[in-house]
Order: structure tokens, then C-alpha cells, then sequence
């Protein structure tokens, strides 16, 4: 194997700016939370200073207010978790009130994550999200089941998560960044992606879990009091990995987030040159509350290593031709 | 005082045999100092190239401030899977990270009562530091131990030199009374008079304990121990149903809102279940 | 939680009895090979009594002999691999003259595994082996892209799907067992799982590797030479776990297979209780080439413990109603 | 002699530095018996709950069978990644699974011819049995060993008990002559007229020794190292392109037909690709 380094020698960690903009928005590292991973950032604040890392995605928020499933809601698996939360939270006006202002406070990045249950729900949640100051950008989870479709999930279907996507998009500002979070449970993900990208979606969020389940067996019965849960982790990367890749290949202007199993910079790094901007830690917070933190410097040592300065030298790279590669 | 959980890099110090418990001991600087009784740590398990991810949760036993080793937290753990029989093999000097303390500690009266202190299996394990301080404040305090058998009891003897009085239970008789905590609790709760009852240990006991308290109109301060994936509060898994002051049933995290609540607050019978009636409970089938 | 014991008390090892019927096929043990991890079983017979377990399934034959891809062909991830053999193999004729008999003669159940790039390939290589003694059933490999339909992935179209175990079907004799391998990448797994039972299957194995890609930090660019590859081993059983329940819960009389990381008695007793008649070990092999005899024998062990007498009667136990569990 | 691969619970006799290397002894029942010079081990790394699953190969150093420890088999490595860390961080008694041996070994000269020995780093670990049983059968034995520092040399002191003459490469001079073993090895082929050199080490030396030994003539017998994912021969992962007997080039393993090749025979140049004319090379779009 050749090392190559693009870039003329190896800089020092020192030259390397971790800055990247994204759809518009400036991050001072490219890597942030997941939604889900971090609630609302609050827990996170005595592990890190979240003015310095990338964003803070908050979880997925509702309309209303959300119980959740009932429990267990997660079991460990093989270098990953199932979940079955069910998106419990406080619905959006509670988190406008209360979360998102606390954030802004801080001077972290808020990235607000959204999720309905129905178009309409959707609509409504762009509008009042549309309306709120302090948002940096907006993620839309669209990975619900659809109330008036059989239940079917948004993300699994091009036209369903289009039609979520430009709910949102028409509540929002014009220039409010909007990420549209995709499943990967789908024989066709460029198909989906160019759907959203069509309907409004400034850039991608990729993966949301992928769907999972477990039995106990001592019970004889699914472990999760939801049956089947989201799977997580490290043990996803090299599909979340490939989802980033196929989209970047069919539409490499397109900016993406990459998620899924980013434990340390390498991680990072390889989600980057699959063509990922920036990248969001989910499970891994679990294992390391500090880990955006950790994460990014990793990534600059990565970097400057190889002779980069930014992120967006290596954003896409590995796409290049063989060829193009001394040998 | 800072009481903000730290996220420090532990290094073993001794992993000893109490019964059929282990009984670790870490350096970990910073954390002692900002522990109170009843909060807990999560220790990450299996090093780096694992496939475990998720943290292992454990009661803080003993807390000490720059001791002869600088500052150790220990705790006391039975082998449950894979993680805790990693943990089980750690030799001193290796490393261990720490996160913690975590949690809100049980809370003291603020009167010289006397208390009953009731733990189950290694449940006793985060008493003795709470006996501590609430002899610091004047309350005489009477522990009530039980377990499957005598090995897994722990802390008896500890426990006869803090507590005024020692009531021991083991199921099979290889130990003081044969039964359960709640066997002997009546004729303690009686014998001390105590306003409050602060318990740890299996979810059956507390219920039960709580059950006991409530009916015979003493406080009760239960340390639950329910599934967590972050133990810091970021994500949701660690939830059960606990009446707010609102009156309101809510899903609550146990691992920023406990593990301790007080007893009656708990829906002991609705654990594992979303009651109906609780705030925000589904209407529609929801997503991930 | 609690522990369910649902035949009355722990039976001792030696009550549990593993033989089961797989689609009319006798096997002394729900534990066999999976295709690709075992070549044609000879490797393994150092390590393995061939004739004890389940069955071997053969690495997937091609009609003509095929090189497969550049190396390098796998990576690690995280509790699982990735690989991109591109089916490396001898050709069907080879594999029956030599590769068949040896397994036939040492008292293998010989499970053939076949793939084919178009729906005529899949035809010729059902009439040859259905010419051919020894087979005790044929297992479909349709995760290969057809050449004819824009290298568009069989088993990724139902009906597509269909028509290539159809094809196979017309040429072998009807009480050969023909088990179709589903993979994971599809939108929906039960529509393809009914679509090949229509079309003749007698039975489904699930599932093959989920696609992925690693990215190696040093050479900038993917890992395999083959760009994409297949992920496998426990990182993706929860997957694995979650469609064998799908399918099961859609058409409880069809005969599955399940297949993914599994490794130890614990795990096949998941698959089990999800809905599987028997169990194939793949990248476990490679950990522990005496897998399918530790993992029967831990299965036995569980069962027993659990006062079970034989595997059969645990097959999508987890499935009964909440209200069935005493508690 | 029974030749078959055992799999059989190892036992760390002891772990040494040597240089950059660690030298790692393992009691492991029966394997010792059935190795002869070129096989390797396939190491389980990790443990029960590690997220790496495939095994490590290693070439065997030295196997003794029935010794002060029963049998053991030693293997000398350089960290690289996790799996080598992890095994450098073993201590005496821990469990590895071993399985070996493995490979097809080098394969001896029927005649007392002078046999030219060539290690680059670890790689002359297994060079050592292999003058041993040279010496066995008559021949004299030179060896020529390179590494990129003196650190990075294994056994030098050892060759010079077992070898007639040894001629040492580092690339930044710190020991011997300062290049590579292909900058000696025209002279030592000259000086001892071997018609056969055996070489193990990375891919671009064992190239460069196999053409070189093409030009002069001679014999070239060299042992690859593929990444491999199961090491006995059923996953097709550790493939590289040589002339068979019929002069086809095939895709072929090279932890069951080889580690150890005949030079002229591997397409070295084509390692990595399937060159065209390779029997089935690809027409269609292959699948998983
Ligand atoms: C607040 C709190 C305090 C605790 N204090 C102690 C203590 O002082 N001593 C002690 O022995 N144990 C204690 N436990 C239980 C301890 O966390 C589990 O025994 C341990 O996590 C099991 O890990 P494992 O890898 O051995 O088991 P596995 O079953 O392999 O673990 C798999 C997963 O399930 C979780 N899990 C399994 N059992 C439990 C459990 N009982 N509670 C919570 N999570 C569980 C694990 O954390 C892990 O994520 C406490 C738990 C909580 C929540
Ligand atoms: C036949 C053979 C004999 C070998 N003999 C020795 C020896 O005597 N001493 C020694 O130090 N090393 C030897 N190696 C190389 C050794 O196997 C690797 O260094 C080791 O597998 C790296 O594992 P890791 O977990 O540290 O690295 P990682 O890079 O984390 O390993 C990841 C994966 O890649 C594989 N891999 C990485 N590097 C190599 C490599 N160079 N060759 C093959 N697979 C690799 C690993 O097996 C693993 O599956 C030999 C390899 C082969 C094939
Ligand atoms: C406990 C948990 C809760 C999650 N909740 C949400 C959510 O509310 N909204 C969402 O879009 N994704 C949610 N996710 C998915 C993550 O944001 C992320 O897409 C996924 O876990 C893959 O990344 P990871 O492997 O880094 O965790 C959740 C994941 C976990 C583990
Ligand atoms: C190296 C390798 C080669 C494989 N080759 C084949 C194959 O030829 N045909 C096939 O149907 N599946 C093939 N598979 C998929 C396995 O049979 C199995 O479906 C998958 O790996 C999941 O099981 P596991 O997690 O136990 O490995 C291969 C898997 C691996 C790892
Ligand atoms: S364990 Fe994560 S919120 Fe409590
Ligand atoms: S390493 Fe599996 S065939 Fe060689």
C-alpha cells in the first residue's frame, strides 16, 4: 500500500484549520453530535465546550410532547446498540422555550432536528421552527412511520420524503440551511437523496440507524418493548461509509453529513474522502461523552500528517481515479 | 462546590474478592471530592479495540479525597456478562476510564432522625458511605442486609461497626433470618421508629420496601437501577414512570433524576410499561 | 426480567435431541457452513467432523470458472469484515466432478450453493446439478447483478428474484429443496421472500452481506479492489435477526435459514426464536474454524437449560403474544 | 507424520522485547510436531468480546516439541496494529487460540548445495529452522539480513551461530552495510555459488530477490504475506497471480498453496490485479 500525500509534506497539527461551512453555515470543526446522542447538549456541557465543536444536533423534536416507548429500550450488540426511544421529548414549543435558547446562550451551533408523523405535522413544525430565532440549521428525521400511509416510513419511499422535506422547507427561511436525514433501509439511496435534493434539502444527513432486532434469551421475547430497534455504532460504519460514497459519486456537489460509527479521527477522515463534509458522533458519545472534541483534533493531526490544511482538501478524494494516484 | 460529573482516565489500584462480589478500587482524580452518597460511575469496559460500547454503570461504595494514593472511588460489582467479568480481571495500574460521578444522591433529613438503610446483594454496597453522613449529622442508623445466601451479602461486618443495630436476611438460611429484606423490615421500622428509609438493591426489594414505607407512613429514598446506555442523560434509554410534583406521571431519565427517587413518587407496577395517563404517551406508532 | 421455561424444567444435554428437518432434508444439527466461509468443506476437515453438522454450504459456483477480484479482498470493521471476493471458483462442472463426490464421501449433507450473472445462467447451472447425485439441496445466491438488466442485483427486485429461482427450479427434480439467499438491501425483505416462495423456493436463507466500503486513511482510497464489498459477522446479526422476524411473522410455514454473525449457542438460539429452522456460520469460521460443532453443542446446552428437547420446538417462540409469558 | 492444522487453546509461556519486535512463546499442545520451516500460526486476538474477529498469521520462529514446557511454538512480531498490540500485551498464562500450523513450508534441496537465506526485518524469523534442517541434510548455509535499522534486524547474533557467513543491510547504516539485503545479495550469490535462495519478508524485497535470482540463475523460494482472513484456505482472500504447472496463471491462495512460492512462479508485478489471461478472469460484473 502507498501512502500518499497530497498535499506536499506533513504540515503541523498548528496549520491545520478545522473550519468548514456547510450549506451556507460555518462550523469551526466539521464534526458534531447526533440527534439523539446528545439530547438537547445540556448533559454534554461538563465533558465539553460545545461553542467549539462543530454543531450540536438536537434530538429529533415533535409536535407535541412524547412519552416514548416503554422500556428496555436498548441492548448492546456487537460493537453497537439497538434503540427503541420512540422519540420522547418535551414537543417543539417546549424545546423553542426552553432547550434552544439555553444553546444559543452558549454559543454553540444548534441544528435542530425534527420529526413528524404526518405531512401536515411536518408543515407545522417548519413553521414554527421558521418563526425562531437562533436556529443554525435545520435536520429533518424523516426515518417516522406515516400515520395516513399505512405507517409507512417517510425515508423508505422517494415521493413520501420529498413531500416531508419541502413541508418543512416551505416554513423555513430561504436561507436556513436544511438537511434531510436518511434512512439507509432502501434498495436505492441515490434515488431518495436526488428526491429530496429536489424538494428543497440544502445537503443530506447519512445514515440514520438501520433497522434491527433482538431476543432475549431468557424471556424467549424480543428484548426491546418496541420489538424491533434502530442499530448503531461502529458495527454500521462501513454501510454508512458506502451510502456517503454512492451519493458523492451521483452528486458530488451535494453536501453531506456522514453518520454512523465514527469512533476516532481516522473514522472521520474516511467519511470525508468518501465525500462528507462533516461528520456527527452518535453511539460513540455513549462510550466517550468528550469524543467530538477528541474526535477533531484527532482529525487534525490526520490531516496535517498528510500534508492538508482543511477538511475540504479531502473531502470527496477518494473518488479520484486510480490512476491519479502516484504508485 | 463543583459538583459536575468528570470524565477522567482511572487506573486500577486493587480488584479484591468480597464474596461473590468484587470489590475494585481506582485512582481517579477529581471525582472523590465531588461525590455525595448514592451517586454512581460509569465505567467504560473492554478497552479499546472491544465491542462493547456502552458504559457499565456502579453505586459509588467509598469516595476518598487525596488518600495515600491520591483519589480513589471504589465500588463493588457482582459478574453479570461480559463487561463486569472484564472488570473482574483488571490487575493493578491498569486503566479504566471513569466518568462520574453521576447521578443525584440520596437526600439527608434535616433533623437527628433515626434511619433504616436497607440494601439488597451488592445494593448495600452505597450505604455505608450514607450511614457516614448521616451520623455525621446525628441520626442513629439501623441497616438492614439481605441476599440470596451469605455470599452475597455484602459488607455485614462494616456494617455492624456503622449501624446501631444490624438486621442480616439470606433466602437460604446460610445467614441471619431466612427470608427477605422485607421480612424483617416491619419489626425494624417499628423497633427504631424511623421517619425514613432509604433502600438500594433489586427493583423487586425497592417496590417492595417502598410498598412497606408508604403503609406504614415513613419516607422512603430508593436507589433504582434501571438499563443505561450514556448514564450522563443524553439518551433516553434509562427512563421509568415517576409522578412529578405537578402530579403528573413523566417518563424520567434515572440516571440524571435518580438513580435515587423517593419511593412513592415511583410507579413500582408500571415499570417497563408507558402508563396510560403519562405525559405525552402515544397516539400514533412512532419512529426512531 | 424473566426467565421462561417453557417445557417444564432444565432437561440434561443429552435429553436434547438437534436433529431437524429443513424443507424435507434431514439434518443431525441446525448448525452448517455458510456459502463463501467454507469453500467445498475439505479446508475444515481438520478442525470439523464434516458428517456431524448440519450441512456444508459450498462457496457459490459460477457456470464457467471465474478468477474473482483484485486483492486486496477484505477488511475488518468493527466486529464484522468486509469482502470482495467476486465468487472465485472452478466453474460448475469442475466443482461437480471434484468438488461434490469428495463431500458426498465422507457423509456431508452437500448444500450447492450457485450463482449466475442472467437469468439463462441460472438455468444451465439448475440443469447441471439437477443431473448431477449428491445434492442435498441448492441454495440460490441472487445478490449478483445481472448483466442483462444494468447490473441491477437479483435479490434487490422481486421480480427479478423470482424469475431466477424459477429458472433454477425448472431444471432440478421437484423434491430437490431449493433455498433461496435473500440480502438485506431492499426496502422491503418480505415482499422478495413471498416473490421466490411464488416462483418455487421451498425455503429462504437470510441473509447475505450488507453492502459497504472502507476507506484506507494511507493509500486515500477504497480499501478493496473491488471498490464496494459485503459486511458481515455479528456486527450485522441484529439485521440478520430483524429479517428472519419479518418474514417469519409474514409466512410462519416457510422454512428459513438464518445467517449472519452468528457465534455462539446464544446467538442461533436467537435466530431460532426468531423464526429460523437452522442456522449457517459464516465469517465466524475464519475466528473459530470449529464453530459449527461448539455452537451446536453450546445450542444443546441452551436448550436443555431451558428443559427444551429438541430445536424444532423453540422455532418462533418470540412471536407469541406478550400475554403468553408468564411473568 | 500427520501434517493437518490443530486448533488448540495456546498458553503465553512469555512475551520478550527484541529490538522492535516482541518475541512471544506459546505453549500450544501438538502443533510443534507437525511444523516444519516456512508454516505459520493463525492467532485468535482479542478475546471473547473483542470487535476483531480474524485471525492474525505469524511464521513460526522456532517449534519445540516435548520441551521444558510441553510444546511450544514461538513467533516474533512487530506491532502494527490492535491485534499485535493486543498480543504484545499478553502476559505469561493468558490464553491464545492457536491454530497452525499453517502453509505449505519451503521445500528442501535433495542434494548438499550452499543455500542462501535472505530475511528482511521480522521476516528471517522463520529462517532459522530452515538452516537448521539444511545443516541437517548437508548444506551450507549463509544468510543475509536486512531491516531498515538496527532495531529492526531479528536474530542477527543467531545467524552467526547457525550460518557460515552473514551479511547484514540496514538502510540507515546503523548496523552493517548501509541499502538493502538485493544490494548484497549479487555478491554473496557470486561468493557462494548457491543455486537456491530462500527469502521471507515484505512483498517488494521478495520481488526484487526473485528477480534478481531469475537473472543469476538460481533458485528462489519465497515466502508472501497476503492479508489474510482465515489462514486455512476457505474464504479466497490471500490470492495472487502465479504460473501454475501448465503454465495458466491462476488466482491462488497463498495460506494453502503457499505461503512459501517458487519465484519465477508469482506474477509479481501483476499482485493486486488479475491480469488478463488469468484462468476466469472477469468478463461480466462479478457479485458477492
Ligand atoms: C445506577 C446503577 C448502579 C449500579 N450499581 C451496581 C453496583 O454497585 N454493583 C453491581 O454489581 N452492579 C451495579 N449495577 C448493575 C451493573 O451496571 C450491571 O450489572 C452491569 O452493567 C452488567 O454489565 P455486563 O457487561 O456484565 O452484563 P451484560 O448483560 O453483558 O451487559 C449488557 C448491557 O446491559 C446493561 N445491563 C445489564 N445488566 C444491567 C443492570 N442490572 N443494570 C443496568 N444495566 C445493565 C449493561 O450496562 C450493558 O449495556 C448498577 C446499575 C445501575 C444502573
Ligand atoms: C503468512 C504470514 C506470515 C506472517 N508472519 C509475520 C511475522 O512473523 N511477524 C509479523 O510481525 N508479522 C507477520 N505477518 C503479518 C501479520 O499478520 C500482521 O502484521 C498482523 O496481522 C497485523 O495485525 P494488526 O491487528 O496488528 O494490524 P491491523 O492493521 O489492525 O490488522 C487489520 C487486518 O489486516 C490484516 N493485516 C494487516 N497487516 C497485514 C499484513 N502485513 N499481512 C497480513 N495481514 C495483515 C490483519 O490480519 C487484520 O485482519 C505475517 C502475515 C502472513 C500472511
Ligand atoms: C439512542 C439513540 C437515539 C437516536 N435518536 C435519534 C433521533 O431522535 N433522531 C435522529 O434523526 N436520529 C436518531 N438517532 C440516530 C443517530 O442520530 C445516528 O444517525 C445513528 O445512531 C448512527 O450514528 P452512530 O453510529 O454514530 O450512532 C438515534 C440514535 C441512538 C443510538
Ligand atoms: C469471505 C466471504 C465470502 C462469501 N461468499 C459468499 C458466496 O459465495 N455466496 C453466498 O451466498 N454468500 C457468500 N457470503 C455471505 C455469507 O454466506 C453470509 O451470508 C454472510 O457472510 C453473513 O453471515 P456471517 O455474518 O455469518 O458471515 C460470503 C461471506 C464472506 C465473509
Ligand atoms: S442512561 Fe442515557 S439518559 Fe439515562
Ligand atoms: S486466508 Fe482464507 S483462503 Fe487464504
Amino acid at each position: 500500500m502507498t501512502t500518499v500525500e497530497s498535499a506536499g509534506g506533513p504540515t503541523t497539527g498548528s496549520d491545520v484549520d478545522l473550519g468548514v461551512t456547510l450549506a451556507g453555515v460555518y462550523l469551526p470543526t466539521p464534526v458534531m453530535t447526533a440527534s439523539g446522542c446528545a439530547a438537547a447538549g445540556r448533559e454534554l456541557s461538563p465533558f465539553l465546550d460545545l461553542s467549539a465543536i462543530g454543531a450540536v444536533v438536537t434530538k429529533s423534536v415533535m409536535l407535541d410532547a412524547r412519552s416514548g416507548r416503554p422500556t428496555p429500550r436498548m441492548v448492546e450488540t456487537p460493537s453497537g446498540m439497538l434503540n427503541s426511544i420512540g422519540l420522547q421529548g418535551p414537543g417543539i414549543d417546549a424545546f423553542l422555550a426552553r432547550d434552544l435558547p439555553w444553546l444559543v446562550e452558549r454559543g454553540a451551533r444548534a441544528v435542530v432536528s425534527i420529526a413528524g408523523g404526518s405531512l401536515g405535522e411536518y408543515a407545522e413544525l417548519g413553521r414554527r421552527l421558521g418563526a425562531s430565532p437562533g436556529v443554525a440549521a435545520v435536520e429533518v428525521n424523516i426515518s417516522c412511520p406515516n400515520v395516513e400511509d399505512r405507517g409507512q416510513v417517510f425515508a423508505c419511499d422517494p415521493v413520501q420524503a420529498a413531500r416531508a422535506v419541502s413541508a418543512v422547507r416551505r416554513g423555513i427561511p430561504r436561507d436556513l440551511p436544511l438537511l434531510a436525514k436518511l434512512s439507509p433501509d432502501v434498495t436505492d439511496i441515490v434515488t431518495v437523496a436526488a428526491s429530496v435534493m429536489e424538494a428543497g434539502a440544502s445537503g443530506l444527513t447519512m445514515i440514520n440507524t438501520t433497522l434491527g432486532l433482538a431476543i432475549d434469551p431468557d424471556t424467549l421475547a424480543p428484548v426491546l418493548g418496541g420489538v424491533t430497534g434502530g442499530l448503531s455504532g461502529p458495527a454500521i460504519r462501513p454501510m454508512a461509509v458506502r451510502c456517503v460514497w454512492q451519493v458523492h459519486a451521483a452528486m458530488p456537489d451535494v453536501p453531506v453529513v456522514g453518520v454512523g460509527g465514527v469512533r476516532t479521527g481516522r473514522d472521520a477522515l474516511e467519511f470525508l474522502l468518501a465525500g462528507a463534509h462533516a461528520v456527527q458522533i452518535g453511539t460513540v458519545l455513549f462510550n466517550d461523552p468528550s469524543a467530538p472534541h477528541r474526535v477533531a483534533e484527532e482529525l487534525r493531526a490526520e490531516l496535517s500528517q498528510r500534508g492538508f490544511r482543511s477538511p475540504s482538501e479531502v473531502v470527496g478524494l477518494a473518488h479520484r481515479p486510480p490512476a491519479a494516484a502516484p504508485s | 462546590m463543583n459538583r459536575e460529573p468528570l470524565q477522567v482516565r482511572g487506573r486500577v489500584l486493587s480488584v479484591d474478592r468480597a464474596g461473590e462480589y468484587h470489590h475494585l478500587t481506582l485512582v481517579a482524580p477529581g471525582v472523590a471530592e465531588r461525590t455525595r452518597p448514592g451517586a454512581f460511575v460509569a465505567l467504560a469496559v473492554g478497552g479499546e479495540t472491544s465491542a462493547m460500547l456502552l458504559r457499565r454503570a456502579f453505586s459509588i461504595y467509598r469516595a476518598k479525597a487525596s488518600g495515600v494514593y491520591g483519589d480513589t472511588v471504589e465500588v463493588v460489582f457482582a459478574v453479570h456478562g461480559s463487561g463486569t467479568a472484564w472488570l473482574a480481571d483488571r490487575r493493578a495500574a491498569d486503566e479504566v476510564d471513569v466518568v462520574g460521578p453521576l447521578g443525584r444522591p440520596f437526600t439527608l433529613p434535616t433533623e437527628p432522625v433515626p434511619c433504616v438503610l436497607v440494601g439488597g446483594g451488592y445494593g448495600s454496597a452505597p450505604l455505608f458511605a450514607l450511614a457516614e453522613r448521616l451520623r455525621e449529622r446525628g441520626c442513629p442508623v439501623h441497616m438492614v442486609l439481605g441476599g440470596a445466601t451469605e455470599r452475597r451479602l455484602f459488607g455485614v461486618l462494616e456494617a455492624r461497626r456503622s449501624a446501631q443495630t444490624v438486621a442480616v436476611t439470606t433466602e437460604d438460611g446460610s445467614a441471619g433470618t431466612t427470608g427477605r429484606v422485607i421480612d424483617v423490615l416491619p419489626e425494624v421500622l417499628a423497633r427504631t421508629g424511623a421517619p425514613v428509609v432509604y433502600a438500594c438493591g433489586p427493583m423487586g426489594m425497592l417496590r417492595a420496601v417502598a410498598g412497606l414505607a408508604a403503609e406504614h407512613g415513613v419516607w422512603s429514598q430508593c436507589a433504582v437501577e434501571e438499563s443505561m446506555a450514556c448514564g450522563v442523560g443524553v439518551c433516553m434509554t434509562c427512563v421509568l414512570p415517576v409522578r412529578d410534583d405537578d402530579g403528573l406521571v413523566r417518563m424520567v431519565r434515572s440516571c440524571v433524576e435518580g438513580p435515587v427517587f423517593r419511593g412513592e413518587r415511583v410507579l413500582w407496577d408500571a415499570v417497563g410499561t408507558v402508563p396510560a395517563g403519562t405525559v405525552g404517551a402515544p397516539r400514533v406508532g412512532p419512529g426512531r
